[in-house]
């Protein structure tokens, strides 16, 4: 059973489509890898999907009802979660904080201005529970603008973690995490529960975790394949991987 | 007829005021991000300048005097408050904030608070008969200043590499100064032109309004905030057709509903906004 | 050796983060500087372009370039990649391109190695994917004839194919212009360093040649936690 | 040090306590200036719901405490002082719900001035007496309708009690806010307000609940204010009010418990005793302007506290718990 | 209470030191020291008592001037003087009422303040008398059209209704163009005048917009068709008719030169820079306050009692306290302007410039 649809999703600009009739079928619990040549539409197509752009034509659909026209919070309501390529959290907030807010967004009753927030022993617990698991518990009390890179990639997932969503999307996670970082990210990517969509560009990552793998090119879904059938794929080849370094 | 012709006319007079209080206002706003409220104190200082150098040159000498003490004010300002703040945008706009109120103060205690009469050369005062109306000659002066002005930014922003580093250095300062270009230098010539331009639009706003006051620059730059974001921030073409937009639709609407320009002016601004939050010329960003 | 840095030292909002350390960079070739994420790499290089207030000695060329200003240091021939790219999102490609050349800008040689850059000149920077923005950010300093580039994670975020293209572009760039390069892909690092400095916990950790660091499993294990 | 920082604020109330029952500040004009100073107080830190809290720069905030003054000495000889206050804030909340609803579809700088130029309205409506309600440039004095224990000089004192329970409200209010949920929501738009909606959360309904709360408490400040000046004058409508209030808050510091509720306080103060103070040392030019010496201030108080003056004690705990860290 | 003898008598003067209404301010306080140093024959006592002068600075803003008010009060000040503007004397009238301390009122000029209450006087003139002066210019008004430029809000509305009181009581046809008072560009204005083809405009305008409000006139020829009648504000304001000033027809409250008489020579002596528009309000100020004093001692009741019905001689000329809404009746002036300098015309007597008596509020 498919739990994400796009139908026909296209996104111009101008005359040119960035996204071009772009149809994706993500399954219940199903990993499926995105990957294609840099511009090829990939976090276009996410934005699409999270609402963040406007489509020009075509539908997106989660557990079979068409969000289309939803707005980016009615859609992470119903269960879409994504983390962005370039690192985006909360600067200003302690991690501790950061995860709290996501929880308290995922939970419920963020609309309260006369309940005290640290009275809420769940959301705390459920926050603290998600730094572990990405391990970034002993930075918990930093501010999240002073974290080196690596470490906001993983308060992305982290925050994530805390939405709790039916359908990630994650933007090229695994960007700038350093050597050492990647297994360990990996096994919390490989832990995530629900269907996800991701973009990466580390071919070992995706080969690891991907049940299946699309691939853009130029705005247009160029195939969409176990990963051995796109590993064989020569316009993959020639378009995307290029020789071995 | 001639109604029509003297209201616009004299409405296009009026936007020429706005724009060159808005041009210098938008330059350093949408350039340099700085949301500049010591800008009307700029304008006050070319309109005092001119005032205090009537008496001893001819008139043009004077405008240009006030205008240079604008500019010098300007550069001093950018040098002493807003340089040491770089990065700091908030901080920068409390800066001038800070600096109107001190600078109205220091007006008024060194030139009082009253109105002072404003000197204008005689051929100002002249009216010309354009289609049964009478235009003050002044308006024209100001439409030929503000046209000139118009044509002298663009120039310099399309055409010149400090043009060029100014956009880039509003991004992204430390990444200009990465490149091997000392970003300082331009960040305060774009103070120096916004206050020119400032001065200028007080050194002529004295001779329209004729007398000059230390919240006559306040009083102006309202209206010229609400022409630089109905233009778009940082365009100075939009505040161009904003500043006409406003001058024309204030002045019909003032002359057949007395009175209720003001509040139009400011539901323009509204409307503007709701339907292109931008402003006119800029994409929704 | 063109630049060498000795203990030097830098604290960010009262965290120690460099706590003295000191390094060569060869005149010739690639020098890589490794570490995991948080250790101060790109702390290393903003300190030695003066955007990060450092103490200690920091001699490029033989004169000590302690204290002095950013845009000095650029036009006496340091060229610089930032990690997150920071092209000017604001201004089409050409301009970008326009605002970095200095004297004598080699245009032919950027489009010769990113010829996408040159189909896009009009186009605003911040519209480019991110594999673009970093073929520009790239592009801006081969413009220009630098003594040395200090250059930050420039494969991030990028197709294979293009990690591959870069990787050759800085191989070519590096015959003419030794290079103190940041990078967490060690497939590009095998190919291209000569030397390695490695960072842990706010110290150097270990230098020498990229080879010996790459072929030794147990040291790779123990200062990039890879291998086996 | 922890001590201190818990339990100044019991002591600073209790000594807004005691200062009517000592022979040395139970006068009236010194309890007339205190009451001010709270009421602005009061109001700075409810403007920091939106600049400092949520990241919203108004500059359209003296509009609803505006309403609240004016629409207080309208109704206050009709229909008596607790129904004339009770729609007052009504009003206010009103107005700043239905303006909020549609200045904060833009954001940013076009926010701020769509705040300003729905303020500037509001100045102009003043002005211009419509109806001859609001007494235009010539104020409306509160001549009647008073009840008689706020009438009269040796009944300061009960204004001064009603500023300290406004002040106290507001502080409690926004403590509690600031500590809740919805709080912490501000906090992440006030960061990243795009974030937030793909978290889940819709910006504008958070915004708008910030909106409504600061117009509201403004409101209730307004109807206090009018009842501690004794009349309504069109300087409460204006922009310089807003510029006054941001002043206020960047003074003590945004985004703190206390520091606008010093900002205030502080900067009223000054505001009155330094032009007797000009008179009374007979200074020369600019020095005999409050203003100069204000603004003045203000410029080297962003140098010398950014982050205001109630940080000045935490930069330096935060330097050492930072030093203790990095130690190991 | 029984005076105590010798005690001094605490008068407490709150108006406008810094702000927009500074320079009204100076004068106000110029012409208060000269009439104090006049009325008490140079040693500042009443009947033995000292008068122990406060002064407190308003700014121009009520809230200000009230604390200041309260304060004084507090410390014992049983009379309480200044307001250079309309919107603070308003506020502090109320102020002084609840506490039962005298109050003189200064230059603010709203007929608001007559009759507000019976603490209140004032030792200025008000806008009802300037409109009356204006009337002095037309012979017969009846068929006449007149038309009242004015600025939008309190001051301009109730010009309007004086005039419309006063000259189209006498049979005028009076109609009004009102305009904000920030307006930038007049001319819209003026060639609304124009067409109306009036046969005299009665002009209240104050502040910083009127150099372009005149030039706006001159230059669409309205000042040369008609007759335009305003009021001649501060010294300072002089130039700033420029051309204009000679076309227009000027009433006065009071302008260097307009009287001769002893106290206008004593004032004159004691004030830097020559006697302005506010000089005698302030000077009258001192001489109603030594009057209270001397006769009153402590006792406000009796003050009032004292200055009621009082007439006394001023730098103006003959004034009179009308005893049933305290309104000060006194001499205007007609006035031109001859390159730039005021020249009188006429002095038109108290009674022919005597507002309409209104009923004690309070
Ligand atoms: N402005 C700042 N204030 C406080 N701490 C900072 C600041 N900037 C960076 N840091 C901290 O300094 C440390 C080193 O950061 P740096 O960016 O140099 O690491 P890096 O080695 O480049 O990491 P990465 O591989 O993730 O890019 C990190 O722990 C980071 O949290
Ligand atoms: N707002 C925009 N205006 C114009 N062009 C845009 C805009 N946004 C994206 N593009 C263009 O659309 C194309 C796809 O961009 P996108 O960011 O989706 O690529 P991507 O597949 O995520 O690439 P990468 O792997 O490098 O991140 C690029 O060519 C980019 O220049
Ligand atoms: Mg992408
Ligand atoms: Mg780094």
């Amino acid at each position: 059973m498919s739990v994400l649809t796009t139908e026909g999703l296209t996104w111009k600009i101008g005359e040119v489509s960035i996204v071009d009739n772009v149809s994706i079928e993500l399954n219940q619990g199903e990993f499926l890898g995105v990957i294609g040549p840099n511009g090829a539409g990939k976090t276009s197509l996410f934005n699409l999907i999270s609402g963040l752009r406007p489509v020009t034509a075509g539908r997106v659909s989660l557990r079979g009802e068409d969000i289309t026209g939803l707005a980016p919070h009615q859609r992470a309501r119903r269960g879409l979660g994504r983390t962005f390529q370039a690192s985006s959290v909360f600067g200003a907030l302690t991690v501790a904080e950061n995860v709290r807010l996501a929880v308290q967004a995922r939970m419920g009753g963020s609309m309260a201005l006369w309940r005290r927030a640290s009275a809420n022993r769940a959301v705390i617990e459920k926050a603290d529970s998600c730094l572990t698991a990405v391990g970034l518990a002993h930075r918990a009390e930093a501010l999240a603008a002073t974290l080196a890179h690596g470490e906001k990639r993983k308060l992305e997932i982290a925050l994530l973690l805390a939405a709790d969503p039916a359908v990630l999307l994650l933007d090229e996670p695994m960007a700038g995490v350093s050597a050492e970082d990647v297994p360990e990210l990996v096994e919390v990517i490989k832990g995530l529960t629900g269907s996800v969509l991701m973009v990466e560009h580390h071919m070992d990552v995706i080969l690891e975790v991907a049940d299946r793998i699309a691939v853009m090119h130029h705005g247009a879904l160029l195939a969409c394949d176990t990963p051995a059938a796109v590993m064989a794929n020569a316009v993959v080849q020639e378009a995307y991987l290029g020789e071995e370094l | 007829m001639s109604t029509i012709v003297l209201l616009a006319i004299t409405g296009l007079g009026l936007a020429a005021l706005y724009f060159l209080v808005a041009s210098g206002l938008s330059l350093v706003f949408g350039l340099a991000d700085v949301l500049n409220f010591a800008h009307g104190l700029f304008l006050s200082i070319g309109a005092y300048g001119t005032w205090w150098a009537y008496p001893h040159v001819g008139f043009v000498a004077a405008v240009a005097f006030g205008v240079v003490v604008g500019a010098l004010a300007a550069v001093l300002v950018e040098l002493v408050l807003i340089r040491p703040l770089y990065k700091r945008t908030i901080e920068q706009v409390l800066v001038t904030v800070g600096l109107s109120l001190a600078g109205v103060a220091l007006l008024q205690a060194t030139f009082g608070a009253d109105a002072r009469p404003f000197p204008r050369p005689q051929w100002t005062q002249h009216v010309l008969s354009i289609g049964g109306a009478l235009v003050p000659v002044d308006r024209i002066l100001l439409i030929v200043a503000a046209l000139g002005v118009l044509g002298a930014l663009l120039g310099f922003l399309r055409w010149t590499r400090y043009g060029l580093i100014v956009r880039a250095g509003v991004e992204n300062r430390e990444m200009v100064t990465a490149l091997g270009i000392d970003v300082r230098k331009a960040f305060t010539l774009v103070f120096a032109i916004g206050g020119a331009a400032a001065a200028l639009a007080g050194a002529l706003g004295g001779v329209y309004l004729g007398s000059i006051s230390p919240t006559t620059g306040a009083s102006l730059l309202i209206f010229a905030f609400i022409v630089v974001v109905i233009g778009g921030m940082g365009s100075v073409i939009g505040s161009a057709v904003a500043a006409v937009a406003v001058g024309l639709l204030q002045q019909f609407v003032n002359y057949y509903s007395t009175g209720m320009g003001d509040i139009c002016v400011v539901a323009l601004l509204a409307v503007v906004l709701l339907v292109r939050p931008g402003g006119l010329t800029r994409r929704t960003a | 050796m063109i630049l060498s840095l000795k203990d030097v030292s830098v604290r960010l909002s009262g965290l120690h983060i460099l706590q003295g350390i000191s390094f060569d960079v060869a005149a010739s070739g690639i020098t890589v500087l490794l570490g995991r994420n948080g250790v101060g790499k790109t702390t290393t290089l903003r300190a030695i372009l003066g955007l990060a207030p450092a103490t200690g000695s920091l001699t490029f060329e033989g004169q000590s370039i302690a204290g002095q200003r950013t845009h000095r240091l650029v036009q006496s021939g340091l060229g610089y990649v930032p990690e997150d790219r920071c092209v000017f999102a604001g201004l089409t490609v050409a301009e970008n391109l326009r605002l970095a050349a200095l004297r004598e800008p080699n245009y032919d040689l950027v489009f010769e190695l990113f010829p996408v850059l040159k189909q896009r000149l009009s186009q605003t920077a911040g519209s480019l994917s991110g594999g673009q923005q970093q073929m520009l950010s790239l592009g801006r300093v081969l413009l220009n004839s630098h003594k040395l580039l200090l250059v930050d994670e420039p494969t991030k975020g990028l197709a294979p194919k293009v990690v591959t293209e870069v990787a050759v572009a800085l191989e070519l760039v590096s015959q003419r212009v030794p290079v103190l390069l940041v990078e967490q892909n060690l497939a590009v690092v095998r190919r291209l360093a000569a030397d390695a400095v490695v960072l842990a916990s706010g110290r150097v950790a270990w230098t020498g040649s990229a080879t010996t660091l790459l072929g030794d499993a147990s040291l790779t294990k123990s200062l990039l936690g890879v291998g086996h | 040090m922890n001590a201190l920082t818990r339990w100044w604020p019991v002591g600073a109330f209790l000594l807004l306590i005691a200062i009517p029952y000592n022979a040395l500040t139970n006068a009236p004009g010194t309890l007339q200036l205190l009451a001010l100073c709270l009421v602005f107080g009061g109001l700075a830190a409810g403007y920091d719901l939106l600049f400092g809290r949520t990241g919203l720069l108004s500059f359209g905030h003296a509009l609803y405490f505006a309403i609240g003054v004016y629409v207080t000495a309208i109704l206050v000889t009709e229909v008596g002082l607790p129904l004339a206050m009770l729609f007052a804030l009504l009003a206010g909340t009103t107005v700043a719900a239905a303006l909020g609803a549609i200045a904060l579809r833009v954001k940013g700088i076009a926010f701020s001035m769509v705040t300003l130029a729905f303020a500037q309205v509001g100045a102009i409506l003043v002005a211009r007496n419509p109806g001859g309600l609001t007494g235009g440039e010539e104020g409306l004095p509160l001549s009647s309708g008073l009840p008689s224990f706020l009438i009269g000089v040796a009944n300061t004192v009960n204004l001064y009690w009603l500023a300290v329970a406004y002040l106290t409200l507001v502080v409690v209010v926004l403590h509690r806010v600031a500590q809740s949920p919805t709080g912490r929501v501000f906090a992440g738009i006030r960061d990243d307000a795009l974030r937030v909606d793909v978290l889940g959360l819709n910006p504008y309904r958070y915004k708008l609940v910030a909106f409504t709360l600061a117009g509201a408490l403004a409101a209730l400040g307004g109807a206090v204010y009018v009842l501690v000046v004794g009349g309504a004058s069109t300087h409460v409508a204006s922009s310089d009010l807003t510029l006054t209030l941001l002043i206020m808050v960047v003074l003590g510091g945004p985004g703190t418990r206390f520091g606008p509720v010093i900002g205030g306080i502080l900067f009223t103060f000054l505001d009155h005793r330094l032009s007797q103070l000009g008179v009374t040392f007979d200074l020369p030019g600019p020095l005999a302007e409050p203003l100069f010496i204000l603004g003045t201030l203000f410029i080297l108080a962003v140098y010398f506290f950014p982050g205001g003056l109630a940080t000045l004690g935490r930069r330096v705990t935060s330097r050492r718990t930072a030093l203790s860290r990095s130690a190991p | 209470a029984a005076p105590q003898a010798g005690a001094p008598v605490k008068v407490g003067l709150v108006y406008s030191q810094s702000g927009a209404l500074a320079s009204y301010g100076k004068q106000y306080i110029e012409g208060f020291k000269a009439g104090l140093a006049k009325a008490t024959g140079g040693t500042n006592k009443v009947n033995g008592r000292a008068i122990e002068v406060t002064e407190a600075d308003d700014a121009g803003d009520p809230a200000k001037a009230v604390s200041a008010a309260k304060d004084l009060i507090g410390k014992g000040a049983k009379i309480i003087a200044g307001s250079t503007s309309s919107g603070v004397a308003l506020q502090v009238a109320p102020i002084a009422a609840q506490n039962k301390v005298l109050f003189i009122s200064g230059p603010a000029a709203t007929d608001a303040l007559t009759g507000v209450n019976r603490y209140t006087f004032r030792s200025g003139r008000q806008s009802y008398q300037d409109v009356m002066a204006a009337k002095s210019f037309i012979s017969a008004p009846a068929g006449k059209n007149v038309l009242v430029f004015a600025q939008e809000g309190a001051f301009g509305t109730s010009n309007v209704a004086a005039v419309t009181a006063v000259i189209g009581g006498a049979g005028a046809k009076v109609t009004s163009i009102l305009v904000p008072a920030d307006a930038k560009d007049f001319t819209p204005f003026a060639s609304q005048i124009k067409t109306a083809k009036p046969d005299l405009v009665f002009v209240a305008w104050a502040g910083t917009t009127a150099a372009a409000m005149w030039n706006a006139l001159d230059q669409q020829a309205v000042l040369a068709t008609t007759t335009v009648v305003t009021g001649l504000d501060q010294k300072a304001s002089h130039a700033t008719f420029g051309a204009a000033g000679e076309k227009v027809s000027f009433l006065s409250h009071y302008f260097d030169g307009a009287t001769d008489n002893d106290f206008a020579k004593s004032a004159a002596a004691n004030v830097s820079g020559g006697l302005d528009i506010f000089s005698p309000d302030g000077f009258n100020a001192a001489q109603m306050i030594v009057r209270a004093i001397g006769e009153g001692g402590d006792d406000v009741e009796k003050m009032i009692t004292a200055l009621e019905g009082w007439s006394f001689d001023g730098v103006k000329g003959k004034n009179t306290v009308r005893k049933d809404d305290h309104a000060l009746l006194q001499p205007m002036f007609q006035v031109k302007l001859v390159a730039g300098k005021p020249q009188l015309i006429k002095a038109l007597n108290p009674d022919e410039v005597s507002p309409p008596a209104v009923a004690m509020k309070g």
